[in-house]
């Protein structure tokens, strides 16, 4: 039941928010994005876990009431958590705080819309990830796009309209693809519900009969492609992630936490739940061409970082980068490898989230983000540039931090993997990545942050107010107590990802 | 009638040739057909009488040619000539007195101001916006 | 008894003559004038088949059709008036400024 | 019992790191009381432990498991303690060096007045912090992570003085050199896990004791399709980018001389003694896992060989001081790698302890000169200071008589018996050990030349310089670390006198090795020994193998030290370098290896932006493209639209008939 | 809770039961005695101006009609107890007939509702209510005719007062040519339908729909060409008044130059009289040439139609300048996807009651979205700032609300699932996809993928683009406008949730017609 009550709140917390003047916009948002916190933190203490949602495990906080039905197939209100997908509610409402605390200085008009619009996003955000029946959470995933349109087009920088546009359309055709080819899936099997557990099941025990001439070998490897294309856009993997970087550059600070934070964990997470849950044999027939994908997404985004001038784009290719390699941790298919990648989900939303909320805050200041416009900003912003160098090494995977946890998971899992042949070799390869994130983040940060201070403006650069860094701090330490103790997530991340490798794939 | 009537004063015939093509469909696929043998009416029935009939339903019971009922056709027939009347005469009608108030905008004409003299934009004009030589003016309606 | 396919043809023939009159005839009182001819193909075929088929279906429907056909004038002609006091002429190619 | 304490050692100074960051502003002196109360008390707990391991052993115990996995790959990743004599020895050198380097900080640091002292002593903290980790880590996971815990600590002292342009660039080129070499040494540490399932270094299950158990051929584990051997040789050339990388050896040595931007305490610390020893002790501390493989023992050797007489040659013609100490920590530490790789394990741990002394010692003499001088590091503008500084002299002298392997000190002893072993290895059978023999001998009269012409320089002859004239004097924090320092560089020796032993015969004298041989069966000195492919041959027996070698390389490093006194010990002494001529310019650019690496760089970012130009030009354009194909052929469909009704009712026909024709077609009605 | 069960419930005692069966065309009965009335209104007091009095009229004639009809609906009436026939079959009241009346009685409201204000001090309102009232009385008969004569019949009916409404601008240039074009092409259209229906006649000798499916039962052997040609022009008759390609052509400019509340009223209502019926004719009659031999395979000619409409409506319409134009090109889009309805049936498939019901459903909430966005555009003329999207830039700093209804109507038109749109576009593509036709599906997702951008580009104008001084203008709020349109975007929110009830009903009608 709680999910449902989580989810109406924060509905109407936006509602709310709307209708709140201008002045006080920022801070009643904060206090209505309290609460969320507060139900994502209840569940996960009251989370007992039960394997994986999807192969048959028992679903926590479940609820079932049937709603229509289309072409002959029941579409349901059908919404639970399980150990992949709990973590990322918990940092979805986290982030979603943060954010909207971050915003509080860069935002200076229309701030009731603003807040609004982010809390209906964190709305949608949440059924995402706890839907479990297709339509519904189909519904989520193109409802997510719209806030996110408004939020890059409305407070964006000088291109934003040019960025929100090819957004929104990108990612709309991705998934338009991405329906059709489940659809095809769906109908060919003819299940009685749109459940994602009964879909498991009928493709687990091969009830898919041939769909108007393709025999169900075909329709599975077409499926799976639709799929992969549809979430390969959101997630983003190398082709098909220009829209990235102009989304980032353009959105305001609190968006781009948002955006890196969450958002682009929907495609990973999609990508768990339908491609490698559901049909894991062809993940195992594509394994090369996706390997190759991953590693050509690590090192290309990489290389596409070390040539970016602007500070925002820097980290937005890196999390081209990262997300490279969660994708070679699925394709690894074994227990660190997809449970690694869960994990690295988690722990790339918090850092790519305080990297972006400590761009922001030295943009707040010197309102340029061109690494070459400003040197020496540690001189006037000790603490500031203090927590953003923290961050920089959270990200090149300094041990005891989040992002060492999940990258280490994914290489020793992907290392030895049986699914993916030459798996050695691509994870030598992907690994290489970790120099090229440590050349350029130190490379900006020694241009812009260290050597005598040298920037050309009139106004005097104070340290940043105790509102812009306590979100940061706290970040901080959520990496910290993330990297120093990953078992508080890994184990039900485990417990959930199991069942997923015993449902088959295994060569 | 209109003083341009001199000759052909059509266009090219070239488009006619779709016409003709039509026909050319349209005949081969005639001439191939085969019908049966048509079933002539009953001698000595008044042809006029049972259209009465069959126009007030009545063929069943008191026509002996087979037909539809198309009393539903009538009644609706009836509703709509005069709709067509009504429209004609409200399209035809010349208000003489007051210019009849068009509206402050319409579909595609009404420029913002309605002050300025418009000369008669030339036709190949790109957009779409054509000169108005009307003088309407758009005072709120109180009348 | 004339064979069926005659009348076919002969409405056929009607049927395309008024479509050749709509297409290069610009002038909208001979596009009114050739949809009418139009309309009367589609009488022929009615009555014809009246005929073959025995029942009067047909016949009193083409009644309906040249009922309708006089509506349709009786609108046309009010449409190609209000035309006629703003374009000045009744040229369908004048009446072309809203295009694309 | 002392046991339990263990975890404090790593937590006193993590805890000194804590209070001199957020409360540094206002503890007097920056902190740097917190931080010499934590490493004095790490160092009497460290004491403690050591004496406890003479009596009863080595110990082993997992503390907390930070992940543990199922199904396939059930591997548990713990972070846990393992104090075995080797690493009891190391935490009481590192804890040692480190309070006497807080103590030195106060002088150089506070009584010069530095500013962001807290942030000074935070560093010192985190760093000793993560080293005492390293050294007690008890398997290969948690050795790596706080392998780069301590990179990130260097990088962060390196770059102390962030205001200026030096420090930052320098700090950034260590850390990204080191972590070149950490790549490398990851996948190393994936491929034990994925090869062993486990990375413990001690117990019977530990990944050494399986790769025997491999190569003898009765356990069998997953090498990826090689057979055991040259699997775990590729294995241990991976971590052994690690290891060059940390240790600065041959390809990945740029950085050190690089790092010298830093506070000199902090170069004594970290970039003598404890930090670059991190690579070697790594090697020592999986020592099995490496006998194993004998042609990665030759590479290790040959490696270090080269690098020894490589960055010795370097060292002549620097002219700062920090410099040549810089060159001469390299070439030092490619000693140890020659014996490491020679199978002298006892001598590469003996080389390590004694130069961790002898080198600090030197730093911190060179720091003193440096307070002196005001910060003027040129040896060119010293000169004359022996008899004004009479105490950093004296030490200083003793430093540099152990470095350069003179017969009572310290380094005589240790480098001596570095090159026994490279010798009677060498002859027992491997030419490639001879040649790296060859090259460490050459080295010794090079190391002797260039230390003796830093001295000389800097005390000897007049003072050049008016600062050189009255230097400013050095308080007690200052002399007590070196006269602590000196007494050890010259005493150390006497633990292990092997060519002693041998030659008189006196048995017992080689505590080292007793100590060595007292932890758990697997890890201990004559295991190794019987592993160690290597067989010992002699030149005559094995004393006069002792006192051939003794004597050989004593006689070389009197040759370099009396060139120097020849060449600098002059009142008035000018650059010899002219008669090196061609050479010299090679040199002095250190052998063009800092130009190799900068072109690298610039390469790879040519290749960043070519990639960067392609990703918006192709990829970005071909999504652009898309649209503007869509919408110019919008505009084109929309012209369709004339206006002209005729047209209008001509396309209408023409599309019916298409379409009846099309379907007449298909439908076969025209048939 | 799904609207069947519910009425099932009700349906103990159909109303026909306890009512004469004539009442079962209450609904047309109430129209045509609107517009009578009206026509009374005007005869009786000829000078008097009363613009508000016929809206008043017809407001409660629409809304009484709509009323019965939903109260139809919900007893299973025509339903239950299986379709009504009157005057000898020629007229039929079944679920689909009820489905569409309510849908053109409710787009008959909105629009009057909102002429009332565009008709401020218009000398003759009443001519105007009249029309509008006779045309929807044509549009509710069309719904419910049974056989190609009263399907002619009330098609003309339907047609003929929209033309004159079109020009009903007598003096503006823009609308009496668009009125000449709609005409001309109008007439075109109904002598093709008039030669398709004697074609068909005389190949089955018979109006009747069942007459026509008994004729042909048993093939068309010997006859092919010509039952061919008949059914492709009824084909073209019916792609008329839907405006789908190739008789689309009048759509542009019908659309741009009526008066908006008239372009609402045609491209909503008379589009979805086009679609029932198509769909009754096809259903009916026309099912037995798919699978006879030779077939006549019009399934795939209208697949053939929707993806050309598609493509050309949604492709024309991305780079418009003229709002309203776009729009007028959308709705022509959305004609392609409602024929997937069409498109996507197979002789005797199981899912042909859900494809149809899917694209029924899909009519409905297109309905109440066009007309909304409409007239959203009959305000933006109603204050004349401008037409093109320039000129509606930063429209919302003025009307926020309206421009919040608006940005509703153009994000469920592009089918995001904020609102109604989204689940009545994806039903459609899900039906066709289980119908097997999946490439229908994948050309109306590019297409509506497409119809995202120009979408946007209406909401990107009215709320991210800075208002660049015409806007002063705008003094008063004009109520009937600003009612019509807010009750229009509430219907499209409510139709998110709401939407099972609608589906069900339509799928329900629609297998009704196949069983």
């Amino acid at each position: 039941m709680i999910i449902e009550a989580l989810i109406a709140f924060t509905f109407a917390a936006a509602l709310f928010t709307f209708a709140v003047p201008n002045k006080y916009a920022g801070k009643t948002a904060f206090a209505l994005s309290l609460v969320p916190i507060a139900g994502s933190l209840y569940m996960w203490s009251a989370f007992e876990s039960g394997g994986n949602a999807l192969t048959g495990g028992e679903i926590a906080f479940e609820t079932v009431i049937p709603w229509l039905e289309i072409a002959g197939i029941q579409v349901q209100w059908f919404v639970g958590v399980d150990g992949i997908s709990l973590p990322l509610v918990v940092l979805t409402t986290f982030l979603a705080t943060l954010s909207i605390v971050s915003a509080w200085t860069p935002i200076d008009d229309r701030q009731s819309q603003f807040y609004g619009l982010m809390l209906f996003m964190e709305a949608n955000l949440l059924g995402v990830f706890t839907a479990l029946d297709f339509f519904l959470w189909f519904i989520f995933w193109e409802a997510v796009l719209v806030p996110m349109y408004f939020l890059i087009g409305v407070w964006g920088g000088p291109r934003r309209k040019y960025a929100a546009i090819k957004f929104f359309v990108y990612t709309n055709i991705a998934s338009l693809a991405m329906f059709i080819g489940f659809m095809a899936l769906v109908f060919g099997l003819g299940p009685s519900t749109f459940g994602l557990p009964e879909i498991t099941q009928a493709l687990a025990n091969d009830q898919l009969g041939a769909w108007f001439g393709l025999a169900p070998e075909t329709l599975k490897l077409i499926a799976f492609l639709a799929l992969f294309v549809g979430f390969a856009v959101k997630v983003p993997v190398v082709p098909v992630h220009t829209w990235l970087p102009d989304a980032h550059v353009e959105a305001p600070t609190p968006v781009s936490i948002m955006l890196a934070g969450v958002l682009l964990k929907m495609g990973t997470y999609a990508l768990l739940r339908f491609n490698f849950t559901m049909l894991p044999d062809q993940a195992s027939l594509l394994a090369i061409p996706i390997a190759i994908v991953a590693v050509v997404s690590v090192i290309y985004g990489a290389m596409l970082a070390l040539a970016q001038t602007d500070l925002k784009r820097i980290v937005a290719y890196s999390s081209v980068s990262s997300m490279g390699y969660v994708i070679l941790g699925l394709i690894a298919f074994t227990e660190f490898g997809v449970g690694g990648a869960t994990f690295q989900m988690v722990a790339h939303g918090l850092i790519s989230g305080l990297m972006f909320m400590s761009v922001g805050v030295i943009y707040n200041a010197t309102h340029t983000r061109i690494v070459s416009d400003m040197s020496g900003m540690a001189d006037r912003m000790p603490v500031a540039v203090g927590i953003l160098v923290a961050g920089a090494f959270a990200y090149m995977g300094l041990p005891l931090m989040a992002g060492f946890a999940g990258e280490f998971f994914i290489f020793a899992g992907s290392f030895d993997s049986t699914l993916l042949p030459y798996a050695p070799i691509f994870t030598a390869l992907a690994m290489f990545g970790i120099v090229i994130v440590a050349g350029y983040l130190l490379l900006a940060m020694q241009r812009t942050l260290f050597g005598p201070f040298r920037l050309e403006t009139d106004y005097e650069i104070t340290p940043a107010p105790m509102h812009e860094i306590a979100p940061m701090a706290v970040l901080l330490l959520a990496i910290i107590a993330l990297g120093v103790a990953p078992e508080v997530f890994l184990e039900m991340i485990f417990d959930a990802v199991g069942p997923i490798l015993d449902n088959g794939g295994g060569l | 009638m209109t003083t341009d009537e001199t000759g052909n004063s059509g266009s090219s015939l070239v488009p006619g040739l779709a016409a003709v093509a039509l026909f050319v469909v349209m005949a081969v696929a005639i001439v191939q057909s085969s019908f049966g043998t048509a079933v002539a009416f009953p001698e000595g029935e008044s042809i006029v009488a049972h259209i009465g009939y069959a126009m007030f339903d009545l063929q069943g019971d008191m026509g002996t040619i087979a037909s539809e009922g198309f009393l539903a056709a009538f009644l609706i027939i009836a509703i709509g000539l005069d709709v067509a009347v009504d429209g004609a005469l409200f399209l035809a009608k010349r208000e003489e007195e007051g210019s009849i108030v068009a509206l402050l905008t319409d579909g595609g004409r009404e420029l913002l101001d309605t002050a300025e003299a418009t000369t008669a934009a030339t036709a190949e004009e790109a957009s779409m916006e054509t000169d108005t030589p009307d003088s309407t003016d758009t005072t709120e309606g109180s009348r | 008894m004339v064979p069926a396919q005659y009348y076919l043809l002969l409405s056929a023939a009607v049927f395309c003559i008024g479509l050749f009159g709509v297409l290069t005839r610009d002038n909208a009182l001979y596009f009114l004038m050739s949809v009418e001819l139009m309309l009367n193909a589609a009488n022929i075929n009615f009555v014809a088949f009246s005929l073959f088929w025995g029942n009067l279906t047909g016949q009193t429907f083409a009644l309906f059709v040249i009922a309708l056909a006089a509506a349709e004038v009786a609108i046309g002609i009010g449409i190609i008036l209000v035309l006629y006091r703003n374009f000045g002429s009744v040229s369908v190619t004048d009446a072309a400024t809203m295009r694309w | 019992m002392a046991f339990e304490y263990v975890p404090a050692i790593v937590l006193l100074p993590f805890l000194s790191f804590l209070i001199a960051l957020f409360a540094g502003k206002y503890l007097p002196k920056g902190g740097a009381l917190a931080g010499i109360a934590a490493t004095a008390g790490s160092l009497l707990l460290s004491i403690w432990a050591f004496l406890t391991v003479r009596s009863q052993g080595a110990y082993q115990e997992t503390i907390y498991t930070w992940a543990s996995g199922f199904g396939e790959q059930p591997w548990e990743l713990t972070f846990g303690v393992l104090i075995d004599p080797l690493s009891a020895m190391m935490l009481v050198i590192v804890t040692l060096i480190a309070t006497l380097v807080h103590v030195f900080s106060l002088g150089y640091m506070n009584d010069e007045g530095e500013t962001g002292l807290p942030r000074y002593y935070a560093g010192l903290g985190l760093f000793t912090a993560s080293m005492l980790g390293f050294v007690v880590a008890d398997n290969l996971l948690m050795a790596f992570m706080f392998f780069e815990l301590v990179g990130l600590c260097s990088y962060l002292l390196i770059g102390f003085s962030f205001r200026e342009d030096g420090p930052p660039s320098a700090a950034k080129k260590a850390f990204l050199v080191t972590r070149f070499g950490d790549y490398f040494f990851l996948i190393g540490v994936v491929a034990v896990f994925a090869t062993f399932g486990t990375a413990a270094f001690a117990g019977a299950e530990s990944f050494p004791v399986l790769a025997e158990e491999a190569v003898a051929g009765d356990v069998t584990v997953n090498t990826f399709g090689f057979d055991p051997t040259t699997w775990f040789t590729i294995v241990g050339l991976l971590m052994l980018g690690g290891v060059v990388g940390k240790s600065a050896q041959f390809p990945l040595h740029t950085w050190l001389p690089d790092a010298m931007e830093g506070p000199t305490p902090v170069s004594a610390l970290i970039h003598a003694a404890t930090m670059v020893a991190a690579g070697v002790y790594l090697v020592a501390r999986m020592y099995g896992f490496y006998a194993v493989s004998p042609t990665a023992l030759a590479i290790i050797a040959f490696i270090g060989g080269f690098t020894a007489l490589f960055a010795a040659t370097m060292g002549v013609v620097k002219r700062e001081i920090k410099q040549v100490l810089a060159y001469s920590t390299i070439s030092q530490y490619g000693y140890m790698m020659l014996a490491l790789g020679a199978g002298g394990y006892v001598a590469a741990t003996f080389h390590l302890m004694t130069h961790a002394f002898f080198k600090a010692l030197l730093f911190l003499g060179a720091g003193s000169v440096i307070i002196a001088m005001h910060h003027n590091e040129n040896m060119w503008d010293m000169g004359g200071l022996k008899d004004k500084m009479p105490v950093t002299y004296w030490t200083f002298l003793a430093g540099s008589l152990a470095l350069a392997g003179i017969f009572p000190f310290s380094g005589f002893w240790s480098k001596d018996e570095v090159l026994y072993e490279a010798l009677i290895h060498g002859l027992g059978g491997s030419p490639l050990l001879l040649g790296a023999y060859a090259m460490g001998l050459l080295a010794v009269p090079v190391t002797a030349f260039y230390t003796f012409r830093m001295v000389y320089l800097t005390f000897h002859g007049e003072p050049r310089s008016d600062t050189a004239r009255d230097p400013e004097p050095v308080r007690w924090n200052v002399k007590f670390p070196l006269t602590v320092l000196g007494v050890l560089a010259v005493t150390a020796g006497l633990v292990n006198m092997v060519p002693v032993q041998k030659v008189l015969g006196l048995e017992g004298i080689d505590y080292l090795h007793q100590w060595l041989d007292q932890s758990f069966d697997p890890l201990t000195a004559h295991h190794y020994a019987e592993v160690s492919p290597y067989s010992s041959g002699y030149i005559g027996g094995e004393a006069t193998t002792v006192l051939v070698g003794a004597a050989v390389s004593l006689g070389l490093a009197l040759g370099g030290l009396l060139l120097a006194t020849q060449l600098y010990n002059v009142a008035e002494p000018t650059e010899h370098t002219a008669k090196l001529g061609a050479i010299k310019d090679v040199l002095y650019n250190n052998y063009y290896q800092d130009e190799f690496q900068v072109w690298i760089a610039n390469r790879t970012r040519a290749v960043a932006s070519v990639a960067d130009t392609f990703d918006q030009g192709v990829v970005d354009g071909v999504v652009n493209g898309v649209s503007s194909v869509s919408l110019f052929s919008g505009s084109r469909i929309r012209r369709i639209q004339t206006g002209v009704v005729t047209n209008y009712a001509a396309l209408l026909t023409l599309g019916l008939t298409a379409l009846l024709l099309a379907f007449g077609l298909l439908g076969g009605w025209f048939l | 809770m799904s609207a069947v069960s519910v009425t099932n419930a009700v349906a103990a005692a159909p109303l026909q039961i306890v009512l004469p069966e004539w009442t079962a065309i209450a609904p047309v009965l109430i129209l045509a005695l609107t517009g009578l009335l009206l026509l009374t209104i005007d005869a009786i007091w000829p000078g008097r101006n009363g613009n508000t009095t016929f809206a008043i009229v017809s407001a409660l004639g629409s809304l009484t009609a709509l009323a019965v009809t939903v109260w139809y609906l919900v007893s299973g009436t025509g339903q239950v107890g299986g379709s009504i026939t009157l005057f000898s079959e020629a007229i039929v009241v079944d679920g689909m007939a009820l489905f569409f009346t309510a849908i053109f009685t409710s787009v008959a409201a909105l629009v009057v509702v909102a002429s009332h204000d565009y008709l401020a001090g218009h000398e003759n309102a009443a001519s105007y209510y009249s029309l509008l009232m006779f045309a929807t009385l044509g549009m509710a008969l069309m719904a419910v005719s049974n056989s190609l004569a009263t399907v002619f019949v009330s098609l003309e009916m339907a047609s003929l007062p929209s033309y004159a409404l079109v020009g009903f601008l007598k003096k503006n240039r823009g609308s009496v040519e668009s009125s000449l074009k709609y005409f001309l092409i109008g007439a075109l259209s109904s002598a093709v339908f008039a030669f398709g229906i004697s074609l068909v006649y005389a190949v089955t000798g018979s109006l009747l729909l069942s007459e026509v499916a008994a004729g042909f039962d048993d093939g068309v052997a010997g006859f092919a060409g010509v039952a061919g040609i008949g059914v492709l022009m009824i084909a073209g008759g019916f792609a008329y008044k839907t405006a789908s390609v190739p008789f689309h052509f009048w759509a542009p400019e019908a659309y741009e130059g009526a008066p908006a509340p008239i372009s609402a009223f045609l491209s909503s209502a008379s589009k979805a009289a086009g679609f029932v019926v198509a769909f009754r004719v096809f259903s009916t009659s026309f099912m037995p040439l798919l699978d006879a031999t030779p077939a006549i395979d019009w399934a795939l000619a209208f697949a053939v139609l929707a993806v050309v409409t598609m493509v050309l409506g949604n492709f024309a319409a991305a780079t418009q300048e003229n709002v309203k134009r776009m729009l007028a090109y959308s709705s022509i889009g959305h004609a392609g996807y409602a024929l997937i309805g069409l498109a996507a049936l197979t002789a005797g498939g199981p899912h042909n009651g859900d494809v149809m019901g899917a694209a029924m459903a899909h009519l409905l909430i297109y309905g109440f979205m066009n007309t909304g966005a409409f007239l959203f555009i009959a305000m933006v003329e109603y204050w004349g700032v401008g037409r093109t999207f320039e000129d509606y830039a930063g429209l919302s700093t003025k009307a926020p609300f309206a421009s919040l209804a608006m940005a509703v109507f153009m994000f469920s038109l592009a089918g995001l699932p904020v609102f109604g749109g989204f689940f009545s576009k994806y039903a459609l593509f899900a039906s066709a996809v289980s119908a097997g036709f999946w490439w229908l599906a994948a050309v109306g997702a590019i297409t509506s993928a497409l119809s995202l951008y120009y979408y946007s580009r209406v909401v990107k104008a009215l709320w991210i683009e800075q208002p660049n001084g015409n806007l002063d203008v705008i003094d008063s709020k004009p109520t009937g406008l600003y009612a019509a349109v807010i009750f229009a975007a509430v219907a499209t929110v409510l139709l998110l949730p709401g939407f099972p009830i609608a589906l069900e009903t339509a799928e329900a009608a629609a297998s009704a017609l196949f069983a």
